[in-house]
């Protein structure tokens, strides 16, 4: 059967065709397709850096590319899937598309804002890839001076304003992110009617809000030192480089949560769904995730236990980098018991979530070995702080952002997608995704440091296992493009609400008219009230 | 020819601490993974969709439960901080016997001197079952001094020194990275550690790579060649104080303050000399921040310290 | 009915005028939390190296003119003073008393750049712009080098929100003007208010912390 | 509902508190008064600070949650410097 292009509702997506209805568009969820589209093209960027990476290793004397080119790479893949993809993913795509029509909205707050930060990102973007198509920057994604400010002969300077410019658009979203979910509640949804994605979104607004200043200026001190000459980090004149690494990590580390926060949201808003059931502890979820926001700010250190911090600073970042993982560990439980005594639908989303439990789970535990002081002082800078970072971000988030995008798509584009082939490509993923980086815990102890373009030949046959995971993982990503593309010309007409879903977002049409709701919702129960059938008492009460 | 390695050695007193605390974090690590792996799997085959388990009495809030899953994994995680910190703070420490070796960083290679007066780069060659205390500082950008067989590591920072310390418990030829990202070289930045019998080092001490010079002795030379001499003398009678005795004493400044003059003290003073002035004295010594390269300054600074030694008492400041 | 909108001063997004009003003062106090943290980092910075570095710091804070700082501080909160007067005159729909106002606290806004300009000459003559003619005579000229480095971003961050707030400002007296706002509706004025004063609130500390270093000695 | 409404007086007699303010803040300083010249001068910036905050820009009579954002800008500042400068502090050699 061919579905023909429903015409039957005036809905975002054909409410004028012109380039200009697009790109001056106020539309949230306008917005949210044009970030899709940009985040989608810095990641394939990002996604080719790390196969150039991944080829060169799989010889020991790194015969691929030379030196340079490999400290550019491994840089310009760091800084592209870090600020350009995975920080804006979630919260500017599925975060810009859902948080309105989640509350009973018609919009953001500021809806121009929000279209500004769209263009902060691209001109920021502009100003990285520049620097990039110039001959690169190969200062590490960390930017550490003196290297960056004195001694890289690279394109520091148009990465850091790129960064510093992008950081606005992540300060604008958050804002407008914060003020929405303050003032404009549909009438009835209270703070504890909320759904967690919610919840993650304004903790994630808070550390955008809170953070990302700080490096903003940071990056512009080191700018200012590569432009003048002279500069606050600079230990010729008595500056101390451990203070940029301060500043630095003052952002990057609540950061991180910026990258799994929203990710954490929509595995609650999945599993709830697809277990049929309420979620296991709801406020102890929406505490988890706000406490996961401010404690996040207090641990920085644990990235400098061997750069000559003092050693007492360095036992009390370990012991606050203990406590931010309760609140983690809180979350962990309560999926797990969402699913007890629930009934659960393997459909392609809720595969992700469960992708994103497990590999979180082992991203953060390893977090805790590396939180660990005498184990980090052996492991740091090795390929275990590789591993452990991608099991979070990639088999973590990004497996959160798969989710995301499968359990939206058809809310966002009125259509579905091919379950069996969409199956497939999350079981690839998964296996290439271990295949790739559970060598690299092995590596990492081993003594393999990371940023090494060339090393000992003890360490190939795991680099090369490494390597044949990435391919496979990058074969993963790439089914996905084209069954979701099939979808849109193809795809069955996905009806209102495809998975019988709880939430507001689910009320209106698919997709959703430009003003999100015909008539403003008013909410009467709470979150995630599933009802099939699962809670015999409920059933029996009434 | 596959011949796979899966754990590194250990060579070093610390190595086998470490591990023991790794192992533990496994310990720990397989059992949360597990549990929640084979929570989420068998969950989600009995209670699919259609099976006909019970589904009587679920319930969604079990405050007991979330109390029990909080403190479980903040009881645990504070156990492990306890034992962690303790061996951190054992591996900033050294032994007092610690015998030094100063290593210089710079892009991209190592720079070792041994108090003895060998010279070498890329290598380290150490004692047997002797605790060794590393005085690293960087020429340019950060480094990091890092020895996996050893389990130590330490950024290498420019205008300042760190320090590391081991002590070796196998002979044998290890691994030495620099860890820390420090440009175009930095994947070349490697070498070898080399572990000997004690007896075997000091034949090495007294072989080709010896100078003949011990490290205090080319200080003193560059004492007399930047001219420091004319100004202290030994019997107090230059523009500037006495050197002797000075090592680790306390000193008193002009603004009142009292430092302890450790090799950063000393660093300080022939670098940028005004930051600290001797009470009493005058800020009349010159800078030799464009004349003095880091490994001449730590030549200097073994010999202020040999004259430390000297006479520690005689000086009463 | 919340479709309806009460007047045409409401955006389609929010229900009635007091959302939007609200979310127009939550808009800009979210904004200007990130100020301080922007500003926060600098201070960091100054905090880290006075406390490493005092005396050096003493010693190059005497070449700042607390005269002119002094006087500066002084514009600024009549400015502070004139702004609040602004906004008091917007509750009370008095249009011309507005742009009064706003005019007079943008001349004391231009007042203090000027003045702030007259400042950065000095140092500029005597040699103490660090990255262009750095000299300095006293001891410990590298931390001393530091200390206006700080200066030079501190202060220069400062005037930047200081353009952008006069900036802001006249757009506000020409909406004034044109009409655009009435005892109801006032809300710009009042937001960019809030932006004025935390401008003024950075200098506040600024003013002590470069200034007031040891003047005793 | 518009803003409260606030007496002119009461605008001008904060002025006037932050001029004598200044004034305090600079005489303080020809006194060496040690470690707390910074102390007072912080302490003068604070009160002036607050008093700008509640009145100028009606935090005073604003909602909770503006006094709940207005506390969280100083209170994540605060985190900033007390684990930055923890480590400062510490930096013993041994
Ligand atoms: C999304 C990204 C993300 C997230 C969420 C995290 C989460 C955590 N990270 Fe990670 N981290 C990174 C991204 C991330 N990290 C990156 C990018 C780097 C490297 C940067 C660079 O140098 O380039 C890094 C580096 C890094 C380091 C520095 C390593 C080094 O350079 O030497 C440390 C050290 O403490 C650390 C710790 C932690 C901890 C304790 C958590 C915790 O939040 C994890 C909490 C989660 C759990 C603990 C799992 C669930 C819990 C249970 C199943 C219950 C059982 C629990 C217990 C018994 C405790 N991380
Ligand atoms: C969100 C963050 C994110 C993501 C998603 C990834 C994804 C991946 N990363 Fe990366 N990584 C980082 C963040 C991330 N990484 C960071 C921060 C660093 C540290 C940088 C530094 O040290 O400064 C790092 C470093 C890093 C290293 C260490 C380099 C070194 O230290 O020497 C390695 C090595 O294996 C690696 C591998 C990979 C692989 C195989 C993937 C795979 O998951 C990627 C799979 C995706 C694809 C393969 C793309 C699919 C699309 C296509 C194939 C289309 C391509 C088409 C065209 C070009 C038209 N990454
Ligand atoms: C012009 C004379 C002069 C020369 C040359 C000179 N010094 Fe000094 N030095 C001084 C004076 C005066 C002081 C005490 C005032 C001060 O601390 O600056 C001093 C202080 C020191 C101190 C601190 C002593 C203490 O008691 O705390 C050390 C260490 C030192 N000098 C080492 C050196 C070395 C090494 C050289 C040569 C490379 C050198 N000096 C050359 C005059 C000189
Ligand atoms: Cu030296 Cu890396
Ligand atoms: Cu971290």
């Amino acid at each position: 059967m061919e579905a023909s292009e429903s015409t039957d509702h005036v809905n975002y997506l054909n409410n004028g065709y012109g380039v200009k209805s697009w790109l001056l568009t106020t539309d949230h969820k306008r917005i949210a397709i044009l970030y899709l589209i940009s985040i989608t093209i810095f990641f394939m960027i990002g996604g080719f850096f790390a196969l150039v990476i991944r080829l060169t290793l799989l010889s020991p004397e790194g015969t691929l590319v030379s030196a340079d080119t490999y400290n550019k790479m491994f840089t310009m893949h760091g800084i592209t899937m870090i600020f350009f993809f995975l920080i804006p993913s979630i919260p500017a795509v599925f975060g810009n598309f859902l948080v309105p029509m989640m509350i009973g909205a018609r919009d953001l707050a500021f809806p121009k804002i929000n279209l500004l930060s769209w263009y902060v990102y691209i001109v920021g973007g502009m100003f990285t890839l520049t620097a990039m198509v110039m001959g690169g920057v190969d200062t590490g994604w960390t930017f550490y001076t003196p290297f960056s400010s004195g001694y890289s002969h690279t394109n520091v300077v148009p990465t850091v304003i790129g960064v510093f410019i992008l950081g606005f658009s992540s300060i604008l979203t958050g804002l407008n992110f914060i003020v929405t979910i303050h003032k404009m509640r549909a009438p009835g949804l209270t703070w504890f009617r909320l759904p967690l994605f919610i919840w993650a979104h304004y903790a994630t607004s808070v550390i955008q809000i809170l953070g990302t200043p700080v490096i903003a200026i940071t990056l512009a001190l080191v700018g200012f030192e590569r432009i003048a000459g002279v500069g606050i980090f600079d230990p010729n004149i008595g500056g101390d480089p451990i203070l940029f690494q301060h500043l630095f990590w003052f952002y990057s580390h609540p950061a991180v949560y910026i990258m799994v926060l929203p990710a954490m949201g929509v595995v609650s808003e999945v599993v709830t769904c697809f277990s049929r059931r309420k979620l296991f502890g709801y406020r102890q979820m929406a505490f988890a995730s706000m406490a996961i926001a401010v404690f996040g700010f207090l641990v920085w250190g644990h990235h400098m236990f061997v750069s000559g911090q003092s050693v007492y600073a360095g036992m009390a970042f370990s012991a606050l980098s203990f406590l931010v993982a309760i609140p983690s560990a809180v979350k962990v439980f309560n999926w797990t018991a969402t699913l007890y005594k629930g009934t659960i639908r393997f459909q392609t989303p809720v595969l992700y979530a469960f992708g994103f439990i497990g590999l979180f789970t082992i991203g953060g535990l390893t977090g805790i070995v590396l939180a660990t002081l005498p184990v980090d002082v052996h492991v740091h800078d090795t390929y275990f702080v590789i591993a452990h970072f991608h099991y979070i971000m990639v088999g973590g988030a990004v497996m959160g952002y798969m989710a995301a995008l499968h359990f939206w798509w058809p809310k966002m584009t009125g259509k579905l997608y091919s379950e069996g082939w969409s199956k497939l490509a999350a079981l690839i993923l998964f296996v290439g995704f271990n295949l790739t980086f559970f060598p690299q815990f092995i590596l990492g102890y081993l003594g393999m440091p990371r940023r090494y373009h060339i090393y000992p030949p003890e360490f190939q046959v795991l680099n090369v296992l490494s390597t044949a995971g990435a391919s496979i993982l990058g074969l993963g990503y790439i089914i996905p493009f084209f069954y979701l593309m099939w979808s849109l010309r193809k795809g069955k007409t996905a009806g209102d609400n495809p998975w019988n879903a709880k939430g507001l977002e689910w009320l209106t049409s698919s997709p959703p008219p430009t003003f999100n709701f015909e008539k403003t919702p008013i909410v009467n129960e709470e979150a995630y009230a599933y009802t099939d059938g699962v809670f015999e008492e409920d059933v029996a009460g009434g | 020819m596959f011949n796979i390695p899966l754990f590194p050695t250990e060579a070093s007193t610390t190595a086998s601490r470490v591990d023991l605390l790794f192992f533990a974090l496994m310990g720990i690590i397989v059992f949360f993974t597990a549990l929640i792996f084979v929570g989420v799997i068998f969950f989600s085959i009995r209670y699919r969709q259609g099976s006909r388990a019970s589904r009587k009495g679920a319930t969604s809030e079990n405050l007991k439960l979330e109390l029990v899953w909080t403190i479980i994994p903040l009881c645990i995680t504070m156990g492990i901080f306890a034992w962690a910190s303790k061996l951190y703070f054992d591996m900033h420490v050294p032994p007092r016997d610690a015998m030094d070796i100063y290593v210089v960083g710079k892009q991209w290679m190592w720079y070792i001197q041994h108090p003895e007066g060998n010279r070498e780069i890329d290598e380290l060659h150490v004692p047997l079952g002797k605790p060794v205390r590393l005085i690293l500082t960087s020429q340019d950008v950060i480094h990091d001094f890092f020895i996996p067989a050893f389990r130590v590591k330490q950024d290498v920072i420019p205008g300042r020194y760190t320090t590391e310390w081991f002590e070796a418990t196998k002979v044998g030829e290890y691994h030495l990275f620099c860890a820390q990202y420090c440009g175009t070289g930095h994947a070349q930045m490697v070498g070898k550690v080399i572990v000997m019998q004690p007896w075997e080092y000091e034949q090495w001490l007294s072989g080709k790579s010896s100078t003949g010079a011990t490290m205090s002795s080319s200080g003193e030379q560059l004492f007399t060649q930047f001219g420091c001499v004319t100004c202290h003398k030994s019997d107090n009678t230059g523009r500037g104080p006495s050197l002797i005795g000075l090592f680790g004493q306390k000193v008193k400044l002009q603004t009142g303050q009292t430092v302890v003059a450790d090799m950063d003290y000393i660093r300080e003073s022939i670098l940028d000399p005004t930051a600290k002035v001797v009470a009493t004295y005058q800020p009349v010594m010159p800078t030799f921040k464009n004349q003095i390269d880091q490994a001449q300054l730590m030549q200097l600074i073994e010999y202020v310290k040999s004259l430390g030694k000297q006479q520690t008492a005689s000086k009463g400041k | 009915m919340a479709n309806e909108h009460s007047s045409h001063y409401v955006a389609h997004q929010f229900d009635d005028l007091e959302q939007q009003k609200e979310a127009g003062t939550l808009g800009m106090w979210t904004f200007l939390a990130t100020e301080i943290l922007f500003f926060g980092g600098m201070f960091m910075a100054y905090f880290v190296y006075r406390f490493s570095y005092p005396d050096a710091f003493a010693a190059a804070s005497h070449y700042m003119d607390i005269l002119l700082g002094g006087i500066n501080t002084g514009v600024l909160l009549v400015s502070s003073l004139t702004m609040a007067l602004a906004v008091h005159a917007a509750q009370e729909g008095k249009r011309k008393q507005i742009i009064l106002f706003l005019i007079i606290t943008m001349v004391f806004g231009v007042t203090f750049l000027v003045i702030k300009g007259f400042e950065y000459h000095h140092k500029y003559v005597e040699h103490l712009v660090p990255g262009w003619n750095f000299e300095y005579k006293g001891p410990n000229a590298g931390k001393a080098e530091i200390y206006f480095i700080l200066y030079f971003v501190m202060t220069g961050f400062h005037a930047l929100h200081l353009i952008i707030g006069i900036g802001v400002l006249s757009v506000i007296a020409m909406m004034t003007a044109r009409g655009n706002f009435t005892k109801e509706y006032y809300s710009p004025v009042e937001v960019s208010g809030l932006y004025w004063h935390f401008i003024d609130i950075v200098w506040i500390f600024l003013y002590p912390l470069l200034y007031l270093i040891h003047v005793h000695k | 509902m518009n803003g409260h409404v606030v007496s002119r007086k009461v605008y001008y007699f904060i002025f006037a508190a932050l001029m004598v303010l200044l004034i305090l803040t600079i005489s303080m300083a020809y006194f060496d008064l040690g470690p707390f010249n910074v102390i007072i001068a912080l302490v003068i910036a604070i009160i002036k600070a607050t008093l700008v905050i509640l009145y100028f820009m009606h935090v005073r009579y604003g909602s909770r949650v503006t006094w709940v954002f207005v506390s969280a800008g100083f209170f994540w500042l605060i985190i900033m410097f007390t684990l930055t400068m923890s480590d400062f502090v510490t930096r013993f050699s041994f």
